[in-house]
């Protein structure tokens, strides 16, 4: 395989997908389908395969692929993943798969553009995680935001209009900021060294004033803040969330909140000092996400929103761990990140399949479901538990090592996220409780249970990664801590420095 | 290699009854009995080969879990006579209770989930005993967690089921929340989270007695929500919602155990611990078996009567450990196990036969049930501690070592309850199986099934006690302080508890409290020459306040609960929706927009206005060319 | 005597220009506007640039003045009513484009000309219609080759913009 | 006869012809006024061209000379279709791209 462009094929094939949709007539949903399942199918299978054949001894960026694109002004096609990329594209080709069946039960109307809408944005998200040029970061960084404008706006459920527009002004400002950070990187490095280059690998390489340092990282932690999102900017979050359909709920919280902290990571490496300076910050307001984005999810009675208030507060987890800038919590970022994407898509696509029946996602209008939809039952429970940190599921793997690490660094900011994770199993329990215990009733007589395969697939699919990585996190683990470990040196030298 | 089968086992019967066996209710039976007497099998020869030599070197075996810079964790197992003893009572009374479950549940609409959870649990609680080390043992801790969360929630249609399953679990993670802050305290004083390795690192004293202290009471936390300890104990009787089987195996003899079998193995810390911090543990302990006692006085329920009983052995156990007296909690561990065990299933046979919960709606059962009816007599003579009972010698062992400890106001406490467990025990048994008939339904002795484990844990009910026989070597304590990485494992200060002297002035002061007990209650449930009514006019007050449980019940749901509920949340939801959303976002939406509204009207629509705009602007801007 | 024409074609531009924009009939104004061109054709005269000259008298006076004069005829507006001559904003318009004038004039006029020169003679100036010939096909063929593209684009445009749709709708799709 | 002659003299019709588009409310005036400003921006280029020794500018020319006859027909056609729907020729009435 030597040569082989893997990356470029996992990135291209849901665009090539989109190319070969515009050509397909709309009444042929099985050939459109079809087309989005296979596209997928490439980019899942290559992303696993990528992830076997990292080689997590060497570290460092991998399978780099690099075309030059604009001479002049030092812009160039170039990708190349670490072994955080790896885990996020793989998190990415998960999502989208069980997206794409996801999509198949729940959409029932313009499914062609659905899926194009869908398919482009994936392609910006796996674009943002193998750039190693700052252009085609941000390009693709706006190819995975902007696409959610239709796809909440066309396919969205009540105050649709309202949380797109909300969404987008939001990750637009954001991203707006994080440009004005970007062009600066840009032209110091370019006048540090004379030659003008996007290229972050060489960008990452100078070594930057601590004043200026500390300067520019607060505009690119505010513009990737915004997408992760760090309180107090979440709240386009849970609106879009509630608003979008399944699939693209699943992608919104499941891969696109990463996109905001793989943002940060990036300008963690680039700017070490800059992020020493502002990590207590980040420790502090991540408190704020986890607490309050947790009591905000207790008292919601809205399923979606519910969960949308609890991603913004597992995030809180990420961003701690982030700022403890040592092995075991930055380790535990990043595996929070793909576990809490495993989960929370997980969670999106049950209570999608619950809305698309039942009308209504308000927990009092539930009860006893679990007798009536069992398997649906057993995968919300499953979620709830991972959402509460059970061990044998992923997320615990992963809050363990950024409350280890955190407890290093801000033994205070530690125990309040403990704390935090009852304030999760507290409402996830009640949730459970209420809509799939006790007595059933009536009116949800005819509520059907996911039976067929291509109901179950997502299920299945993403449950089994929470239990595989759960038990045995090694699996993923050791290809993230091969990308951690230069991270993490390289920023306790700015602090020694 | 067997000793991971012992997890694998269960937990393969777990999966293949949910994936496979899942429709045939039969066959799903079989495989989860089949997997915890294949479990109970592997045990044994090591159990029996311990018995020959207790001092054998402990076996450990781990592979690597996680790895990263800074953080390794390994899941292993360690063999050594504690997880030993432990591995032989959850196996042993696991499958009592696994044979005895399949005739109680039987034709039950979730049998087979009913299996696949109880295997799930034997897998959880098999992998705290085996865990050498902080990380694996909160892994199964939690696990537990989630079975005893599945199977008392097993009748999930019914509310209180759902309730209590929920409380149960968030109770037991208010309690995990110090034990995982503990395990934090303490893998940073020691750097490893194995327990062998911490015991040698605290035994050289590179640890301060400050962070010892700390990290004791934190993970003592852990103890105090799965042993239900006072103020956490509010759990415990709920989860008798769970079918009754459940109730003896989790809610009695295993689960529940697991809180005082980590504290001892976890002893080197204890050991080290100051004084004060033990001392935190030991009233805990008394508070929470003097108060259950009184509680379970106030209970008609014959389940929750028993699971009081439970809270209030529970905290004998606690307050032994709190005393340093380890080896006498885990004594009293094991044969609680058996007669507690015991008594939970007489209960679950009384209960299949008169289908009722209240010992009021019951009576005069001897003569219905005579199998069920003696064991459970021989199981409550066990509880109350008559000579020559196994609770005589594990409660006497208990007491002797807080008598010995100095703390005369515990012992004092520990006597006044088992004065109070004996009139309580009197109760139940005088008024279930005696006096008059108020049972309405025909009820029957159970069938074989359920009747040979209760006669199986009868014997050993009786004479387990003789393990602990004072002067006989090697018994119960030579094994227990034979636990690898003790300070006694080297020849240490603990191994002076484990010597363990008979106190007749001990044994006689109890006795007589219980035999007080016994005949105040022969007195009022028996003879009726006490009026059962008139003392509870008497104490009116003070007896709805027991049937209140003490109202700490009510404080939590009033007060802490709805505190949270309604309160901080709405409070935060508050914030959200007004503060945030409609004030701020909404705000510059609103501002924004008037201002377009606003500058809307100089878009008149006539081509001349924005021509004279534009050559306006070029003019300024010339202009400021010019000036500049 | 140079100074003496550009006078002269200055001048006459000047009041022709000022006649186009005031006076009331339309038709007088294309008139108007047809002499003014002839003037700048004198300009681009004593400006070397003979081709330039030609080009404008064929494009402008003939072809786009014409195109002005058809469309007066046919939209047949006659003369205006004086309310209808002027326009609302009219006194705030004519002192911005005087300001606009001075500050201009006075920008020209203290001035000069800092630019590199280029590499042409005067001599190869002044017969430029060679030289344009060759620039146009050479340096400039790309601009050259959009801008004949934008022409046909135009003529298309215009025809369509002006035929009547008849049967709209009925044959949309071929 | 200097640069500037020829500047100022492409100025002065340039703002005859702005004052033309601001000022009347006929639209075919208002056209004929657009290339009047076409035509002294061609006289400047012209003249930069010559002073300049310079082909560009005559280049130019010719290219605006050019887009400004497509312009006219394009104008001119847009103001016929625009005439048929409205009758009108006055701009002050075509006035619906408003608030």
């Amino acid at each position: 395989m030597e040569g082989f462009p893997i990356l470029s094929v996992i990135m291209l094939s849901p665009l090539a997908a989109v190319l070969l949709l515009l050509f397909i007539d709309d009444a042929r949903v099985a050939v459109v389908r079809g087309i989005a399942i296979a596209s997928t199918s490439i980019s899942l299978g290559l992303s696993i395969y990528l992830l076997c054949i990292y080689d997590k001894a060497k570290g460092g960026f991998q399978f780099i692929e690099k075309i030059e694109w604009v001479r002049s002004l030092g812009i160039s096609y170039h990708l190349g993943v670490d072994g955080i990329s790896v885990a996020m594209v793989l998190l990415t080709s998960l999502v989208i798969f069980t997206g794409v069946f996801v999509s198949w039960v729940g959409i029932k109307h313009r499914i062609r553009e659905h899926y194009m809408f869908l398919l482009l944005l994936v392609s910006g998200v796996y674009g943002v995680f193998m750039s190693l040029d700052l252009v085609f970061f941000f390009l693709f960084y706006e190819l995975a935001v902007i696409p959610m404008y239709p796809l909440i706006g066309i396919w969205g459920s009540a105050n649709r209009e309202y949380a797109t527009m909300k969404l987008t002004l939001y990750l637009s400002l954001g991203a707006m900021v994080a440009l004005l950070g970007l062009l600066s990187l840009y032209f110091t490095a370019g006048a540090k060294t004379g030659v003008y280059t996007f290229d972050m690998l060489q960008i990452a390489s100078l070594s930057y004033e601590t004043g200026y340092q500390i300067k520019v990282f607060l505009p690119l932690l505010f513009g990737f803040g915004v997408l992760v999102p760090l309180a107090p900017f979440h709240s386009w979050s849970p609106t879009g969330h509630a608003a979008a359909p399944s699939a693209v709920s699943m992608l919104h919280a499941g891969v696109l909140m990463k996109l905001g902290a793989y943002g940060i990571i990036r300008a963690m490496w680039i700017l070490p000092e800059g992020a020493q300076y502002w990590m207590p910050w980040v420790a502090g307001l991540s408190l704020i996400n986890i607490f309050y984005g947790g009591m905000v999810a207790m008292s919601r009675r809205d399923m979606k929103f519910m969960i949308g208030y609890s991603s913004s507060s597992h995030m809180g987890y990420v961003l701690l761990g982030l700022a403890t800038v040592n092995y075991i919590g930055v380790n535990g970022a990043v595996l929070l990140m793909f576990a809490h994407g495993v989960m929370t898509a997980l969670a999106f696509s049950l209570i999608g399949f619950v809305y698309d029946q039942a009308h209504t996602r308000m927990i009092y209008d539930f009860s006893g479901l679990a007798k009536k939809v069992p398997f649906v039952a057993v995968a919300f429970a499953i979620m709830g538990f991972a959402s509460s940190g059970l061990p044998g599921l992923a997320n615990f793997v992963a809050e363990l090592m950024v409350f280890i690490g955190a407890f290093k660094e801000y033994p205070i900011h530690a125990i309040v996220a403990v704390f935090g994770i009852i304030i999760t199993a507290t409402y996830m329990l009640r949730c459970l409780r209420d809509v799939f215990f006790r007595e059933p009733m009536e009116k949800w007589d005819d509520l059907r249970d996911a039976r067929t395969f291509v109901e179950r697939l997502p299920f299945v699919i993403l449950i089994a990664v929470l239990l595989v990585v759960g038990f045995y996190p090694t699996v993923i683990v050791d290809v993230i801590n091969s990308g951690v470990v230069p991270l993490v040196d390289k920023l306790n030298a700015a602090k020694i420095g | 290699m067997d000793i991971w089968a012992l997890l694998i086992v269960p937990l393969a019967a777990a999966l293949i009854i949910t994936f496979i066996t899942r429709k045939r209710a039969e066959l799903s039976s079989y495989v989860s009995v089949g997997a915890v007497v294949i479990c109970f099998l592997i045990v044994l020869p090591y159990f029996v080969r311990m018995l020959g030599n207790p001092h054998f070197e402990h076996i450990e075996q781990s592979f690597l879990w996680l790895d990263i810079p800074g953080l390794m964790v390994e899941m292993g197992t360690i063999i050594d006579p504690l997880s030993l003893i432990m591995l032989f009572i959850v196996t042993f009374v696991g499958s009592l209770i696994h044979i005895y479950s399949r005739n109680y549940m039987h034709g039950e609409k979730g049998y087979a989930r009913f299996f696949a959870s109880l295997s799930l649990f034997i897998f959880s609680m098999l992998g705290i005993v085996l865990a050498n080390n902080f990380i694996m043992i909160f892994v199964f801790w939690e696990l537990v967690g989630l079975a005893s969360y599945l199977l008392i929630g097993f009748y999930f249609e019914k509310p209180s089921a759902a309730d209590a399953a929920k409380k149960a679990f968030l109770v037991n993670r208010i309690g995990d929340f110090g034990f995982i802050l503990g395990i934090f305290v303490l893998y940073y004083a020691t750097g490893t989270f194995n327990f062998i390795e911490m015991a040698h690192i605290i035994q050289a004293g590179n640890v301060s007695s400050g962070t010892l202290g700390l990290a004791a009471l934190l993970i003592f936390c852990g103890a105090m929500g799965k042993s239900a300890q006072f103020p956490l104990h509010v759990w415990l009787p709920d989860a008798m919602e769970g079918p009754t089987p459940v109730s003896a195996l989790i809610h009695a003899a295993t689960m529940v155990a697991a809180g005082v079998y980590m504290l001892a193995r976890t002893g080197f810390l204890y050991a080290a611990a100051p004084q004060e911090a033990m001392m935190v543990i030991a009233y805990i302990g008394g508070i929470t078996a003097f108060m259950a006692a009184l509680l379970a006085l106030g209970q008609s329920d014959i389940k929750r009567i028993i699971a009081y009983s439970t809270l209030s052995s529970l905290g004998y156990m606690v307050m032994s450990v709190g005393v340093g007296g380890t080896g006498a909690g885990m004594f009293y561990l094991m044969t609680h196990a058996f007669f507690k065990a015991l008594l939970f299933l007489g209960a679950g046979s009384v209960i299949h036969a008169c289908h009722t919960n209240d010992i009021w709606e019951m009576g005069k059962l001897y003569p219905k049930m005579k199998v069920t009816a003696v064991t459970f007599i021989l199981g409550a003579l066990a509880m109350m501690g008559i000579f020559p009972f196994s609770g005589f010698w594990s409660k006497d062992e208990i007491l002797t070592s807080v008598f010995s400890s100095g703390n005369y106001l515990l012992f004092g406490v520990g006597v006044l309850t088992a004065g109070i467990t004996a009139l309580f025990m009197t109760k139940v048994v005088a008024v279930t199986f005696f006096g008059e008939k108020r049972y309405h339904s025909h009820p029957h002795e159970s069938p074989v099934g359920m009747t040979i484990p209760l006669v199986v844990l009868a014997i050993f009910a009786v004479i387990a006690g003789f393990a602990g026989l004072p002067g006989l070597d090697p018994n119960f304590g030579t094994f227990v302080s034979a636990v690898a990485g003790s300070a006694a494992a080297h020849a240490g200060e603990h191994g002076a508890h484990a010597e363990h002297h008979f106190n007749y002035f001990v044994a006689i002061t109890s006795t007589i409290a219980v035999f007080i007990g016994i005949i105040i209650g022969w007195l009022i449930y028996s003879k009726k020459s006490i009026d059962n009514n008139a003392i509870a006019e008497k104490f009116s007050g003070f007896y709805k306040a027991l049937q209140n449980r003490l109202y700490i019940d009510h404080f939590y749901d009033r007060v802490i609960v709805a505190g949270i509920y309604n309160n901080i949340a709405r409070l935060f939801n508050f914030i959200e929706v007004y503060i945030i959303i409609h004030f701020v976002l909404n705000g510059i939406a609103y501002v924004t927009r008037q201002i377009g509204k606003a500058l809307r009207l100089t878009i008149s629509g006539q081509l001349q206005h924005y021509a004279f705009a534009m050559v306006g602007g070029v003019l300024v801007l010339m202009i400021i060319f010019v000036l500049l | 005597m140079e100074q003496i024409f550009f006078y002269i074609f200055a001048v006459i531009a000047v009041v022709t220009a000022i006649a186009v924009v005031s006076v009331r009939n339309p038709v007088h104004s294309a008139l108007y506007l047809i002499v003014c061109f002839l003037q700048v054709a004198a300009i681009f005269i004593l400006l070397r640039s003979p081709f330039l000259a030609a080009v404008q008298v064929f494009i402008y006076v003939g072809a786009v003045m014409v195109l002005f004069l058809f469309a007066v005829m046919v939209l047949d507006v006659g003369k205006e009513s004086f309310s209808e001559h002027m326009h609302s904003q009219a006194i705030p318009a004519v002192i911005t484009v005087a300001g606009l004038l001075a500050v201009a004039v006075w920008l020209i006029s203290t001035g000069s000309l800092t630019a590199p020169l280029g590499p042409y003679t005067e001599e190869a100036l002044s017969k430029n219609t060679e030289v344009i010939g060759k620039a146009l096909y050479t340096q400039y063929i790309f601009p050259f080759e959009v801008v004949s593209l934008l022409l046909l684009i135009a003529l298309i445009g215009a025809v369509v913009l002006v035929l009547k749709d008849k049967g709209r709708g009925a044959g949309r799709r071929p | 006869m200097t640069l500037n002659h020829y500047l100022i003299l492409s100025f002065i019709l340039f703002s005859i012809g702005v004052a033309g588009v601001l000022l009347r409310r006929n639209i075919i005036i208002v056209l004929m006024s657009l290339e009047l400003i076409f035509n002294s921006v061609n006289i400047s280029l012209a003249a930069f061209a010559y002073y300049l020794k310079s082909i560009t500018g005559t280049v130019f020319v010719v290219f605006n000379i050019t887009v400004a006859a497509a312009e006219v027909a394009i104008g001119l056609a847009i103001l016929v279709a625009v005439y048929r729907t409205r009758k009108t020729v006055n701009v002050e009435e075509l006035k619906d791209m408003r608030y």
